[in-house]
């Protein structure tokens, strides 16, 4: 332990606290809630420029606190941390201002908020966690924070999913637990590092160790939504806009996704994991699924499920960079972990604004939406863009590397899922944006009038940011400060120079 | 203050309180409050002691074995009575509050039905409502337990409450310092007869029956223990756990009095298939008398068959015996945990979470009693003891209120209860984390430690038993769960309750997480003593 | 009847089985017997049986006599008690018996009490007595006067674990030890922890046979 | 093994026991099954006596006869305590029996128990 891993702690507790305070506020004290909501996020956002700005300076940070025997509770901040730190923490600002709009005036706010924040501060604990057990705590309190989000409506149907929700995820983390503490019957405390730690059990228990990443993978799979474990994610979309923008673009599914990258980076090693074989079969799983979730996603009319469906696909290609050999997929891989959140967060925004202020829940009733909101529309525009591959957006960058680097590592078929899948994501996509734009406008289901914006401001405000943050991450991916150049830096070191 | 202090204020304080608080009925909560402080201390003084300067033995009366009893205290010891201390700390204060609240609903001297019958048909009568007045005594007369019920039966129920509470707390205090296996007997009858009575506290019908049925289980377990008791005297002529040890030969009157012993001691713990008496009764007492059972004095027997199996007669400690006491244990787990998921009263259910969760205790005995690395299972089964007995408290407190402000407990009309219970019901909720065993609570802690201990022994069924065990818990905790979250047009008006009663049970759910953080510190104190060896964590590089 | 059947089988095979443990017990078993006789100079009386209960093994004791309370604590939270003889009928031979009997009994009683330090006796003994005399007490329908004072019952139920209580931390302060009289007063200690707890388990006794608390009693 | 003189004694008090126990199991009526717990305890003091009879020495051991005092001390409370309880039933059932599976059927009361006042006035 250092003073400096209190900045850790401070990341966590920034939205934790936040949580615990407003759950006892009352359901009236509108103004303050607010208030603390985006003075939570605002800290938390501080704290990690703070730890980047550390880390740039050279600056290491660890904590380590008293836990299981023998295991400490350790958060750190490695390379891969701090991406998905830094990720959930500036998306976690942008869907509390989200939140805020779109909850006014609804029942239980203090008890939407309170989980909120204690589902970004799993989120962020994934992030920091420094070994297997930290990491499967904030795992399984993520499973947990986030049910409450899912059934807020406490319609039938709400609850329904949430049930769905919570059997797949209870039934993965308990396979989680298993793998966890089988490895740990093996190797003892299990700490991520750069290429792995079982490197000497590889001889003597090859077998088990196969079984383990199994089981790790079906575990993580199923927040992950790899297919056939997705089902519980179409179901969840009955939660409010905001819980599935979180959900799908930085906590639910991206914990699965960044739990994946863990295993395979930093607990087996990319090289050990695939001296083991185990792999290919991941890669093929992977690319079943981006091509299932792309079909899947042609034939939604309803705007979120279609979307939902889309993330099953999208999430894979992070799976696909993880499960190829070689330094140039995992940098694909990695960076559409960034890519990825930013698109699809930007794409939930706007269907929750089409959704508030036109009533439109379904592609068939988007026609004209760009001319009554073309800000929103815009923002949308840009992130489905960026989703089907367009130069010079997010999604170009990501799949690119995922291309070279299947192509590097001999892996050709991958090339087809990936040009097969961009095919299908236009397929999806087009249609709405030509509805969006070129049709002329029917009338709205049930129209709101925000008076001076097209909606309210804080609606606007977060799409604009993030279809912003989409173009900046694809235009500026080869300066310095990129998720881009970040990513490269991690690759170098799980490879070496 | 001595050891010596410690461990006699351990025992003297709550059994002068009992004795005065009967005495002086008025002054009980307040006697009740003091004890709580007094025991508090000396368990804390106590646990210091052990951690400082290893395990504590008074002899009683300087004699020391054979002749006398010795009252030893080692790290299981401290943490039970640590243990004991936070329920009783915790009870205590629900208490207060508790039977006052519960005013309203008197209990039934008579089955309504038979009662109204009888009265109407007394007092249409009159000549027999004249005959009993003149001679109201001799005979049970149709009207007689109408006409002499308690003018304030909530009264009268927080009067008896305080000196029985007492008594137990006396004799789980004894029986977790005791080392001689006769002076075991004596605090379990101690301990029986104040659990059934306070089953019956509540009043009702339900309760006199399952507290009547409680007593004959206890009363003919006891016998059998106490016949036990005979038999390893007549072997090895001393009742002292340490003597045992070194005197035990494996012979058939040991392996009978050893099996006579394990069947009372489990019809007690109400290990699975003994456990029938226990879902009626913990179900039906008054909720912090729930919790006194659930939490601590089904604990007590469980204790006791660690002490004699692992401490006192390792050598019969084969391992199909192990393997047997592990089989119960899964059978409860599984047995419990369905049953759990079927009941319509939250209660029932809670009641039927104790039974499975008992059985993850047993899974110590296959887990701990192997040469090779014991200690990990025992300090994650004890930690798991320590982690139920918060969880069920809390929620036995919860289901307390819920019952209370709902004025029912049946689980499909508990839509919408966060609206009025936010507390109690975010109570409930972390309580079902850590019985769940959803990191990082203490329940996680105690599983973890006994994953880890199967999957190292490879001993692999024992995992599959715990992974459904915790899939089963979560779907029942969920159950009820799902309710607080519904949505609800008019949110019914609650009776209220006071703060008290929600924030003692969300302070023992706060607990029942966050001990999992202590979960190294208790592994280092169940060290103390502990009758087994080996690593904290086995694994590959452990330290 | 397949209950009797199963039931029956049961019985035998626990019959069989104890048999078979007692039979092989060892035939000169060690037992404790020269160890209590060895010390009992030390104990303060010179009757084996009592130095055991009261001495060598007085926490027991302690507990059981707590035992006795929580048995009448628990019975009187149940119910009320009955009244046998509160029939306003007239027992004369009874009642003319009692004026002998009754002042006999409890000097036997005290004898008991007495006696115990040398030979078989002691106070549960004369407990037993004397809750027999309380018992015909209540048959002649004396009792009631005595049961209306429901707060000195109490007091006088509770005084045989108070007392032992306080002996206990009494030694404790002097030796340092529980129930460990210092040298040569073992016998005064005994007497008054036996002389408390012979009213007590008195009571305790006679009062069980009303079967519940005391009419006036909450 | 224990010599004949012993040997009958403890062998009565195990067929006591065992005897107790059959019609524990097997007696429904309350006060049969109070008397049945009590001839297993006998059964048990037999048992402890005839062990603390057969010791060398001058006298018999002391320990068992004080721990069978102890015994029945607490077989008498347990008695007491089993017959107020059992009387308690009685008045709330109407029956002198338990029902032996009826476990699952005895819920907690749902309403709070009518006050007795309300009951005092019947409506018939």
């Amino acid at each position: 332990m250092n003073v400096h891993g209190f900045l850790l702690l401070g990341i966590l507790f920034s939205s934790f606290v936040t949580g615990l305070v407003i759950f006892f506020l009352k359901e009236e004290n509108h103004r303050l809630r607010t208030w603390l909501n985006l003075l939570g996020a605002g800290v938390k956002l501080i704290l990690v420029a703070a730890l980047l700005w550390g880390i740039h300076q050279g600056q290491t940070y660890s904590i380590a606190l008293e836990f299981l025997p023998g295991i400490p509770f350790t958060l750190g901040a490695d390379a891969n941390s701090v991406l998905f730190v830094t990720l959930s923490s500036v998306l976690w600002f942008c869907t509390t201002l989200y939140a805020v709009g779109y909850l006014e005036d609804s029942p239980h706010r203090s008890r939407f908020f309170g989980f909120f924040s204690l589902c970004v501060t799993a989120t962020t604990g994934i992030a920091l966690s420094a070994n297997l057990v930290t990491f499967l705590t904030f795992y399984e309190l993520l499973t947990v924070t986030t049910y409450p989000l899912i059934v807020h409506r406490g319609t039938t149907e709400a609850l329904r999913g949430g049930k769905i929700y919570l059997t797949y995820t209870l039934v993965g983390g308990a396979i989680l637990l298993l793998a966890v503490a089988w490895l740990h019957s093996l190797a003892g405390p299990v700490v991520f590092k750069e290429r792995g730690v079982i490197q000497t059990l590889l001889a003597s228990h090859r077998g088990e160790l196969q079984v383990i990443f199994l089981l790790f993978m079906l575990g993580l799979g199923v927040k992950a939504a790899i297919v056939p474990l997705h089902g519980w994610l179409p179901k969840a979309m009955v939660a409010p806009a905001p819980v599935s923008a979180l959900l799908h673009a930085v906590a639910v599914v991206k914990a699965g996704a960044f739990g994946i990258v863990r295993i395979v980076y930093d607990v087996y090693g990319v090289e050990t994991a695939a001296t083991l074989g185990v792999l290919p079969p991941l890669a093929l799983a992977a690319g079943v699924t981006i091509v299932h979730g792309s079909v899947r996603a042609l034939f939604q009319d309803e705007l979120k499920k279609r979307l939902a469906y889309s993330t099953v696909s999208q999430v894979s290609y992070i799976v696909l960079g993880a499960a190829i050999l070689g330094p140039v997929a995992t940098i694909g891989g990695l960076v559409h972990l960034v890519h990825q959140g930013i698109m699809k967060i930007t794409l939930f925004f706007c269907a929750g604004n089409y959704a508030e202020t036109l009533g439109t829940h379904r592609v068939s009733e988007m026609n004209g939406v760009g001319r009554r909101m073309p800000l929103t529309t815009a923002a949308f525009t840009v992130a489905a863009l960026g989703m089907i591959g367009v130069p010079p957006l997010a999604g170009y960058i990501s799949k690119w590397y995922l291309k070279k680097g299947a192509i590097t590592a001999g892996d050709e078929w991958v090339a087809v899922v990936l040009a097969v899948s961009s095919l299908l994501n236009a397929a999806y996509f087009l249609p709405i944006l030509y509805r969006a734009w070129l049709l002329s406008p029917k009338a709205w289901p049930h129209e709101h009038d925000f008076g001076r914006w097209e909606t309210h401001w804080m609606l606007l405000t977060a799409p604009l940011v993030t279809a912003a943050l989409v173009i900046w991450a694809g235009v500026f991916a080869e300066s310095p400060f990129s998720p881009l150049a970040w990513v490269k830096l991690i690759a170098t070191r799980e490879y070496g120079p | 203050m001595t050891a010596a202090w410690a461990i006699a204020l351990l025992i003297l304080s709550p059994l002068a309180a009992a004795a005065l608080v009967f005495a002086f009925p008025r002054c009980g909560r307040w006697l009740a409050l003091g004890t709580v402080a007094v025991v508090g201390g000396a368990s804390v003084q106590l646990t210091w002691k052990v951690l400082t300067d290893g395990v504590q033995i008074h002899r009683v009366g300087g004699w020391g074995p054979p002749l006398g009893i010795d009252l030893r205290a080692d790290g299981l010891s401290v943490l039970m009575l640590l243990i004991t201390a936070l329920i009783g700390l915790a009870v205590s204060l629900y208490a207060q509050r508790y039977f006052a609240a519960h005013e309203s609903e008197r209990p039934l001297p008579v089955n309504p039905d038979v009662a109204a019958s009888r009265l109407s048909a007394a007092i249409l009568d009159k000549d027999s409502v004249r005959r009993s007045a003149e001679t109201p005594l001799r005979f049970k007369s149709p009207t007689r337990e109408l006409v002499r019920g308690d003018r304030n039966p909530a009264l009268h129920r927080e009067r008896y409450f305080w000196p029985l509470f007492l008594f137990l707390w006396t004799a789980l205090n004894a029986l977790f310092l005791s080392a001689d296996i006769f002076n075991l007997y004596v605090t379990l009858e101690l301990l029986g007869f104040a659990a059934v009575t306070l089953v019956a506290l509540a009043g009702k019908r339900a309760a006199l029956t399952a507290a009547l049925r409680y007593l004959f289980v206890s009363l003919t377990a006891s016998l059998f223990y106490l016949l036990g008791v005979g038999l390893v005297y007549g072997q090895c002529a001393t009742v002292d756990l340490a003597s045992l040890a070194a005197k035990a030969q494996p012979g058939p009157a040991l392996w009978v009095a050893l099996a006579l012993m394990t069947g009372g001691l489990i019809a007690k713990a109400a290990l699975f298939p003994l456990h029938f008496w226990l879902p009626p009764a913990h179900a039906n007492a008054p909720a912090p008398v729930s919790a006194l059972l659930s939490a601590l004095v089904v604990k007590g027997s469980f204790y006791i068959l660690l002490r004699l199996w692992i401490e006192a007669f390792p050598a019969l400690m084969t391992p199909p015996v192990a393997q047997l006491f592990g089989l119960l244990g899964a059978a409860a787990i599984l047995w419990g945990s369905v049953n759990a998921l079927v009941q319509s009263r939250l209660k029932l259910l809670i009641a039927y979470s104790t039974v499975a969760q008992l059985g993850y205790l047993f899974l110590l005995f296959p887990l701990a009693a192997t040469p090779e690395g014991g200690f990990t299972a025992w300090s994650g089964g004890l930690i798991f003891l320590g982690a139920h007995a918060c969880a069920k408290t809390a929620m036995f407190l919860t289901a307390g209120n819920i019952l209370h402000a709902a004025g029912h407990d049946r689980i499909q009309d508990l839509d919408g209860m966060t609206h009025v219970l936010p507390v109690s019901v975010f109570a409930f909720g972390l309580a079902g984390m850590s019985l769940i065993g959803l990191p990082p609570s203490s329940g996680f802690a105690g599983k973890w430690l006994l994953l880890n201990a199967a999957l190292a022994q490879g001993q692999w069924w024992w995992v599959a038993v715990m992974l459904l065990g915790s899939l089963l818990a979560a779907a029942y905790v969920a159950r009820v769960l799902a309710h607080a979250f519904t949505r609800v047009e008019e949110p019914r008006k609650p009776h209220p309750i006071a703060p008290v009663m929600e924030w003692t049970a969300l302070a023992l759910a706060l607990l029942a997480v966050g001990l999992g953080f202590a979960s190294h510190g208790l592994a280092e104190l169940l060290r103390v003593g502990a009758p087994v060896a080996g690593a904290m964590l086995l694994g590959g590089a452990a330290p | 009847m397949m209950r009797r059947i199963s039931v029956g089988i049961l019985s035998l095979a626990l019959l069989a089985a104890l048999s078979w443990a007692v039979l092989s017990l060892p035939a000169q078993p060690k037992g404790l017997t020269e160890a209590s006789l060895a010390r009992l100079p030390e104990s303060g009386v010179s009757n084996p049986v009592t130095a055991v209960l009261l001495n060598y093994r007085g926490y027991d004791t302690l507990l059981e006599v707590g035992v006795l309370l929580l048995a009448i604590v628990g019975v009187w939270s149940l119910r009320r008690g009955e009244w046998p003889a509160a029939d306003r009928r007239d027992r004369p031979l009874l009642l003319s018996l009692l004026r002998v009997v009754l002042p006999v009994l409890v000097l036997a009683a005290g004898y008991l009490l007495w006696i115990g330090a040398f030979a078989p006796g002691g106070a549960f003994q004369g407990g037993a007595l004397l809750g027999g005399a309380l018992v015909l007490v209540m048959l002649g329908g004396l009792a009631r006067r005595l049961v209306n004072r429901a707060g000195l019952l109490r007091a006088g139920l509770g005084l045989g674990v108070l007392v032992f209580a306080t002996v206990c931390a009494i030694t404790l302060r002097l030796t340092g030890g529980l129930l460990q009289y210092p040298p040569g007063t073992g016998g005064t200690w005994i007497m008054v922890i036996e002389s408390a707890a012979l009213i007590s388990i008195g009571l305790t006794l006679g009062l069980l046979y009303l079967g519940g608390r005391p009419e006036e009693d909450t | 093994m224990p010599d004949a003189d012993h040997r009958i004694y403890l062998l009565a008090g195990v067929a006591l026991f065992a005897i107790g126990f059959y019609s524990l199991l097997v007696q429904t009526h309350l006060l049969r099954r109070v008397m049945a717990l009590n001839v297993m305890g006998s059964g048990v003091f037999l048992v402890y006596i005839a062990l603390g009879a057969q010791t060398p020495g001058p006298i018999p051991d002391p320990v068992p006869q004080a721990m069978v005092l102890t015994g029945i001390v607490v077989s008498v409370c347990a008695t007491g305590l089993a017959l107020a309880l059992a009387d308690r039933v009685q008045a709330a059932t109407g029956r002198v029996e338990l029902g032996d599976h009826e476990d699952a059927a005895d819920l907690p009361d749902a309403s709070p128990a009518p006050s007795e006042h309300h009951k005092g006035t019947p409506s018939a």
